[in-house]
């Protein structure tokens, strides 16, 4: 069988249920494909990884991802499961924010290590600067838990949809007591979860070829997720996920960002990341040939 | 007059022979067309090293001898890396042969210059400089040469020299992140805990249940992994420079509190003896004696709590923090993939690490002065 | 032997009785079990007495000189110093105690070094400056004020444990050893400075000492021991005049009162050790 | 005897009490004001023993109490099947293995360096300012780097962990070593040359054996500061297994209780790895006629 | 005073000389200048002599003995042992040294310690049996074979050092002050057994001391020294028999050989160290 390393973004969890069901289902092996699963962590940089050669595959956000590209490493998207946005931004109902128009002077919890760039094309919008100060915000490094809002350090944190949201949840705040600013709805989403391999790879044909077939088994694997959440939550907590009834819940939320399962990328969604990333000027000059869609037409074939 | 040719220089003429043989060194970038340029870099880079050897092995004055080496061995270096400094990826076998053979000869200087013995304080001074200095040097000098030779991806890990290019274009930026971290959180912690270790030891001291009590607990707490904390201050004090100035505190209470406590129990029976038969009350023994007697093993605790402070502020900003910060900044801009400012962050902090610890080792040698360590100085 | 040596025997009755022990036993509680390091020990030391202890290797001679100084708690018997007990006589500063080593603090100089029980005993700045400058005359350091302890000889270093022992100008000096580590000649002129002190200055002074010839030298008494358990086994008392020039110690005299002491040490002395 | 041992422990666990209640209190303080939030939403008011004991049971408190850490680490340590990934057991293994691997490594490594300094003056001159300044880069943000640059040359799984043990637990052996092997007196090398024995036999029979009482005493440092490392090595691989992936995990799903009983879990391992340390240096220091104290 | 003593006056003229010093001067450089540690010393030790130094604290007796050891070389002059340089004569094995302290290995039972130098010289198992077993009865410690250092006291710690030099049968030995820890009946008895041993085994000893009675029991000839710089003042010969018991030292010509060294180390001598 032909091996391929895929490299996560985050620990083991139902956000990447597509995968680990591929795996414990067969749908790899039924590609004549043999798949490691690295689980990432906070200070994992799964481009880093790739660009050492640590994986053949990765799952990225897309801002970071054009990031490295524009750093030399010439990241490429393959395909696209995660068709929408889970990036949303939670104040507590009684609290000083009420709308966009109060962030002024407050104090926000953001993620860093590339997932700060919606954020900052959010408040870019705004016209917010993100140095504190009464016209501004003050910017948290936020932890990856809802504690800054239950100690009320922060008057907003960040969450996903899928994950630390219900989090809040479990700490006693009820859904009527949360202000959501959804990055989507918004009309601020930068593409999140996509695959992504080193372009100069995709030269050689065989390669290409085993990717077609690691990325028709993996939709294949998240499209039985979504019809199988329960038992999709179960696999991803034998392979190392925490909390049971967590990954469950996170399973259902995920179903909602996958749009068809199909993981074709959206060149529109593509075309506005880019140029959020550009007006950010989180990169140099603006982004080419962020994506292919090769792979991803052999696969549906 | 001859003597016989050190080893090293025996090896570098055998390694810049091999060399001859594995022609050119690096390959040469299209875009540089006059091939008569690296032929007389090569020359040069040949004939400093040989006149380096030639000095090692004919020169009297064991002082000149070490100069002679240094400038030859390094000046060589300097040419060498013009061969490869084009583009990424151009050095060939040869050139770290070659690159060898300097390593070579800038060990026999070392060796030479190991073995001097200045009269005055400012030659001793330089030369306890000027050793580690080439030592450090050479590590650098290698990196660069495989970061550059090898033309490993920039990400994984950049080049000294554009680490060094990165500090200097974001001086503004690592000031702020020093004054957050160091300034605020670890000057703060630092103070804070070793104040209270010491504090602490001395009740424990005062009151012989309290030690009996605390130090077997506090034996223990010194060995546990400290650092689990960070999240958990994290969560008890904000994301400000308390919550690291907490985790900071936490982690040099213990080394304090142990070191001191032992330290006070070093004097004699005999000194204390004396203290007694003067009819001396407690503080007068503790002030007159003891603290003194002390003194080392309170030196030690800050010795060591001066790189376990700096450690746990930065870990500790990894858990969360406003956006400035050393820690923040290291985990952040890996994930921009900002490696350069990565390694400037960490220079930087092993800079001042460096210069923190020194200091302290400093007073300690002014203040402990009379301690047998400072008076045997034998090398 | 005269074990019952508790009766100075000696010519002034009439003096005082500076320490007066009787029955004195000090048992030590170790892990292998009790060491009886004293025992039964009956003595009178009056007022003026130069009296030297003399015996093998743990015998017991440190361990009285510290129940004196109140170091350490007798088990048995009583002890009394000028009629106090030790720790009434050790808090009221009755004695200066040199110790068997030097026992310079290294951080001080040896002006500081002797300033310390000064400082602790709470003198004015000009009388610590006036004693200071006494006491290192007396033992001839003037000049070395402003050195720290390592950068004086051994013998030097001794001499300034002395001078802090002397500073504060004690009626009783206790001195263990203090010429232990010194070479025969820098011996022998401490001992005739001690001589000269002593005659001077009228101090009770209790010596311990290993040499033969020092202890007959410089005492009017002497208190032989011997050990397991260490007890009184002898009482000497010197016949020579109290002015010794130094070849005193080549009369007959001198050399008898010696082969006594030698005597009575072989007798209470093993060899293996 | 009993009566010395009796003065030792009563003062330790009385301080202990004193910790645990010292505990409880900060578990209602610093659970209170949260539990009143909740309150308020809920509409609910509450007596303050009511109080007391709702901040005592949070399922995510602030300060999780000392019984609940309790009841989570003797479920997780002794309710689980071992080779369970919820079992503290478990985790602790995977710990303890690259500690281990780390410090052996670190041992052997800060020997070799000690014995270079000691025998070379070149290298005592230009090395020992930089092992000093090795210490003073914080390895522990470099970890996550350290362990991918690895994984690029192919080294994954427990070394790449056991090197950031290594890194941290080489320092305080070769620093103890150097002090070990100059720790003879002049006396006792000139011994040694009085019998023209080689610079092998002096560092065998003599060097050798005067430093082992350093050894030990820097091998429990150099073994807790490679469990630091372990744990901190375990943060970057992705939280699959060890005491440091359950300290991430429960810091990301903010489970305190999961939390806190790791750090138990650690610190029990710390003070085993530290003991047996101090008991191996007895036996090994009581065969060579270490005087016993 | 007999300043160039570099003819041995002695009756055996015929005797191979194992030591001769000629204009032999070593001079220390420190951080506050050159000290003159020894200047211009001649003097020939002849096979079978038992020669003593003494001398004032620092006149440089250690040095000189550490001279012939090859443990300091030489500024000026020359010195051969046994006609070799000092360097040969060490690499030979030429002489035992016994250290001032006992200088034991503590994680060493005695036995071990006495077969250190018997390890490094390469002796079979069956002969280290033989040569331990042999020098530990010579200084009375058969029976402790097995003990460690701590678990003696100083007195059998220093007799185990002696027993280590004699092991490997040196024909010289070199004794630095070996007794000057030990209280004055040990220190009689193992006067009186490395006189028996020298008189048994025709060795030749240099030994340094600071005990003028010492000195005189024990010496075919007595070299005293003065410091700054460290030179020979006078060289005493012993016109004791070879035959010494203890009263030796009471009689007259004793304390006659006894009063020239004490004059002549006083003349040699400063006070104040
Ligand atoms: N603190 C102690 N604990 C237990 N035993 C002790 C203690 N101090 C002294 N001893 C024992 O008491 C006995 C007498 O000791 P001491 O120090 O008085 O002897 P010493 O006559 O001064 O001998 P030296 O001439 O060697 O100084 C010895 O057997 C010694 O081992
Ligand atoms: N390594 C050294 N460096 C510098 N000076 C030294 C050294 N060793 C000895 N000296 C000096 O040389 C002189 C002679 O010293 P040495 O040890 O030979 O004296 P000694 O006669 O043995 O004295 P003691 O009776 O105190 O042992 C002294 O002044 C001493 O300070
Ligand atoms: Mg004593
Ligand atoms: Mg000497």
């Amino acid at each position: 069988a032909d091996e391929v390393t895929l490299q996560l973004k985050w620990v083991t969890q139902s956000q990447f249920a597509g995968y680990y069901v591929a795996e414990e289902k067969g749908f790899y092996d039924e590609e004549n494909l043999d798949v490691t699963i690295k689980p990432g962590g906070p200070d994992i940089a799964p481009e880093q990884v790739i660009a050492g050669g640590g994986a053949d595959v990765i799952v990225d956000w897309m801002a970071p991802a054009l990031a490295a590209r524009d750093k030399g490493v010439k990241l490429i998207n393959i395909a696209q499961p995660y068709q929408k946005s889970g990036l949303e931004m939670i104040c507590p109902k009684d609290g000083p924010v009420k709308t966009e128009a109060d962030f002024k002077g407050k104090t926000l919890g953001v993620w860093f290590f590339g997932n700060e760039y919606p954020f900052y094309g959010w408040m870019n919008k705004l016209g917010l600067s993100t140095e504190g100060g009464p016209d501004g915000v003050t910017v948290l490094k936020q932890s990856f838990d809802v504690q800054p809002l239950v100690q009320k350090q922060a008057d907003c944190i960040s969450v996903m949809t899928y994950n630390e949201y219900w989090q809040a949840i479990d700490a006693g705040f009820k859904a009527e007591d949360l202000l959501v600013f959804n990055y989507t709805q918004l009309g601020n989403d930068m593409l999140e979860d996509g695959l992504y391999v080193m372009e100069d790879k995709l030269s050689d044909a065989a390669f290409k070829d085993k990717m077609a077939r690691f990325v028709k088994a993996s939709m294949k694997g998240w499209k039985y997720a979504m019809e199988n959440p329960d038992e999709a939550a179960e696999i991803v907590v034998d392979a190392g996920g925490q909390d049971e009834n967590h990954q469950k819940r996170m399973m259902g939320e995920v179903a909602k960002l996958l749009g068809d399962a199909s993981g074709k990328l959206d060149p529109a969604a593509y075309e506005r990341t880019a140029k959020l990333v550009v007006d950010q000027k989180i990169v140099s000059k603006a982004p080419e040939g962020g994506y292919t869609t090769e792979i991803f037409d052999a696969a549906s074939k | 007059m001859m003597r016989a040719l050190s080893w090293q220089s025996l090896v570098a003429v055998l390694l810049l022979l091999a060399a001859l043989f594995q022609l050119p060194l690096a390959n040469v970038p299209i875009a540089m067309t006059a091939p008569a340029v690296a032929w007389t870099t090569l020359i040069l880079v040949y004939g400093f090293l040989l006149a380096g050897i030639g000095a090692d092995t004919f020169m009297r004055s064991r002082l000149w001898r070490g100069i002679v080496l240094f400038l030859c061995a390094h000046l060589a270096t300097v040419f060498l890396f013009t061969l490869i400094s084009d583009e990424n990826g151009l050095a060939r076998p040869g050139f770290y042969v070659v690159l060898a053979a300097c390593w070579l000869l800038a060990w026999r200087c070392v060796e030479i210059l190991s073995g001097l013995q200045p009269r005055s304080r400012a030659g001793r001074i330089i030369l306890a400089l000027i050793i580690p200095a080439i030592f450090g040097a050479w590590i650098l000098i290698i990196w660069e040469a495989v970061t550059r030779g090898l033309g490993i991806p920039f990400i994984l890990l950049p080049p000294p020299s554009a680490v060094f290019t990165k500090l200097i274009f974001s001086l503004s930026v690592i000031a702020a992140d020093v004054n957050q971290t160091i300034f605020k959180a670890v000057l703060a912690g630092y103070l804070m805990g070793c104040a209270s270790g010491f504090v602490a030891a001395i009740l424990a001291d005062r009151f012989p249940f309290m030690r009996r009590g605390l130090l077997p607990i506090g034996n223990l707490v010194s060995a546990l992994p400290m650092i689990g904390i960070a999240p958990i201050m994290v969560m008890w004090f904000g994301f400000d420079w308390q919550s690291k100035a907490a985790v900071v505190v936490i982690m040099t209470f213990f080394p304090m509190l142990v070191n001191t406590v032992a330290g006070l129990a070093v004097t004699s029976t005999m000194e204390r003896d004396l203290m007694r038969t003067y009819a001396a009350g407690y503080w007068q023994t503790l002030f007159k004696l003891r603290l003194p007697a002390a003194g080392p093993f309170v030196f030690n605790a800050l010795k060591i709590n001066s790189t376990l402070a700096l450690i746990g502020a930065i870990v500790a900003e990894f858990f969360g923090t406003p956006v400035v910060g050393m820690g923040f900044r290291i985990s952040t801009e890996v994930g921009r993939m900002n490696v350069d400012m990565v390694w400037a962050e960490i220079a930087v902090a092993a800079i001042i690490g460096s210069l923190f610890y020194g200091g302290v080792a400093l007073v300690e040698r002014a203040v402990t002065f009379w301690h047998p360590s400072f008076r045997n100085g034998k090398a | 032997m005269d074990m019952q040596a508790s009766q100075p025997s000696h010519a002034t009755v009439s003096a005082p009785s500076v320490i007066s022990a009787a029955g004195l036993g000090l048992t030590f509680q170790t892990n292998d079990g009790p060491v009886r390091a004293l025992s039964d020990v009956n003595l009178t030391i009056n007022k003026g007495e130069f009296v030297s202890f003399i015996g093998p290797s743990g015998c017991g001679k440190t361990t009285f000189l510290r129940v004196i100084a109140d170091l350490e708690q007798p088990t048995d018997g009583t002890i009394s110093i000028n009629g106090m007990s030790p720790r009434e006589a050790r808090e009221r500063r009755a004695y200066g105690y040199v110790f068997q080593a030097a026992a310079l603090y290294p951080w001080r100089t040896i002006e500081k070094n002797v300033a310390l029980p000064l400082e602790i005993m709470g003198f004015s700045d000009a009388e610590k400056r006036e004693r200071i400058a006494r006491t290192l005359a007396l033992v001839n350091l003037t000049g070395f004020e402003k050195k720290f302890p390592w950068q004086l000889s051994g013998g030097m270093q001794q001499r300034a444990s002395i001078a802090r022992a002397l500073s504060f100008d004690a009626d009783l000096l206790l001195m263990d050893e203090p010429f232990g580590a010194l070479d025969e000649i820098v011996r022998d002129h401490l001992n005739e400075q001690l001589l000269q002190l002593w005659a001077r200055t009228e101090k009770t002074i209790c010596f311990v000492t290993h040499s033969i010839p020092e202890a007959v030298y410089l005492s009017t008494r002497i208190v032989v021991m011997s050990p397991r358990p260490g007890r009184v086994t002898d009482v000497i008392e010197s016949t020579l005049p109290r002015e010794r020039p130094l070849d005193i110690r080549e009369t007959p005299e001198f050399l008898a009162i010696a082969a006594r002491v030698r005597d009575g040490l072989r007798a209470g002395h093993s060899y293996d050790d | 005897m009993s009566e010395a041992r009796g003065n030792r422990i009563i003062p330790v666990l009385v301080m202990l009490i004193a910790i645990v209640a010292i505990w409880y209190a900060g578990t209602y303080f610093m659970n209170a004001p949260f539990q009143r939030d909740l309150d308020r939403r809920a509409g609910v008011t509450r007596s303050s023993g009511d109080l007391f004991i709702a901040t005592m049971t949070q399922p995510k408190p602030t300060l999780p109490a000392p019984h609940q850490v309790a009841t989570n680490f003797f479920e997780n340590t002794f309710l689980r099947k071992i080779t369970s990934n919820r079992s503290l057991i478990y985790h602790a293994g995977v710990t303890l293995s690259s500690t281990l691997l780390g410090f052996v490594i670190g041992t052997v490594l800060g020997i070799l360096i000690a014995v270079g300094i000691v025998h070379f003056t070149s290298l005592d001159r230009s090395l020992m300012p930089w092992i000093i300044a090795s210490q003073t880069i914080p390895i522990l943000a470099l970890a996550p780097m350290i362990i991918v640059v690895l994984a690029a040359v192919n080294l994954t799984g427990l070394l790449p962990k056991a090197l950031i043990s290594t890194y941290l637990s080489f320092f305080p052996v070769a620093v103890g070593m150097v002090k070990g092997l100059r720790s003879p007196e002049i006396i006792n090398l000139d011994l040694m040359h009085t019998y023209h024995a080689s610079k092998a036999q002096t560092f065998w029979k003599l060097r050798l054996p005067a430093s082992v009482p350093f050894l030990f005493a820097s091998m429990k440092v150099a073994i807790a500061a490679s469990l630091v490392g372990a744990i901190v090595g375990e943060l970057p691989t992705g939280a699959v297994a060890g005491i440091g992936s359950k300290l991430l995990a429960g810091s990301y799903y903010s489970q305190t209780i999961d939390m806190f009983a790791a750090l138990v879990a650690g610190s029990l391992v710390a003070v085993l790895l530290v003991t047996a340390v101090d008991v191996v240096g007895a036996i090994v220091q009581r065969r060579m006629g270490a005087r016993p104290s």
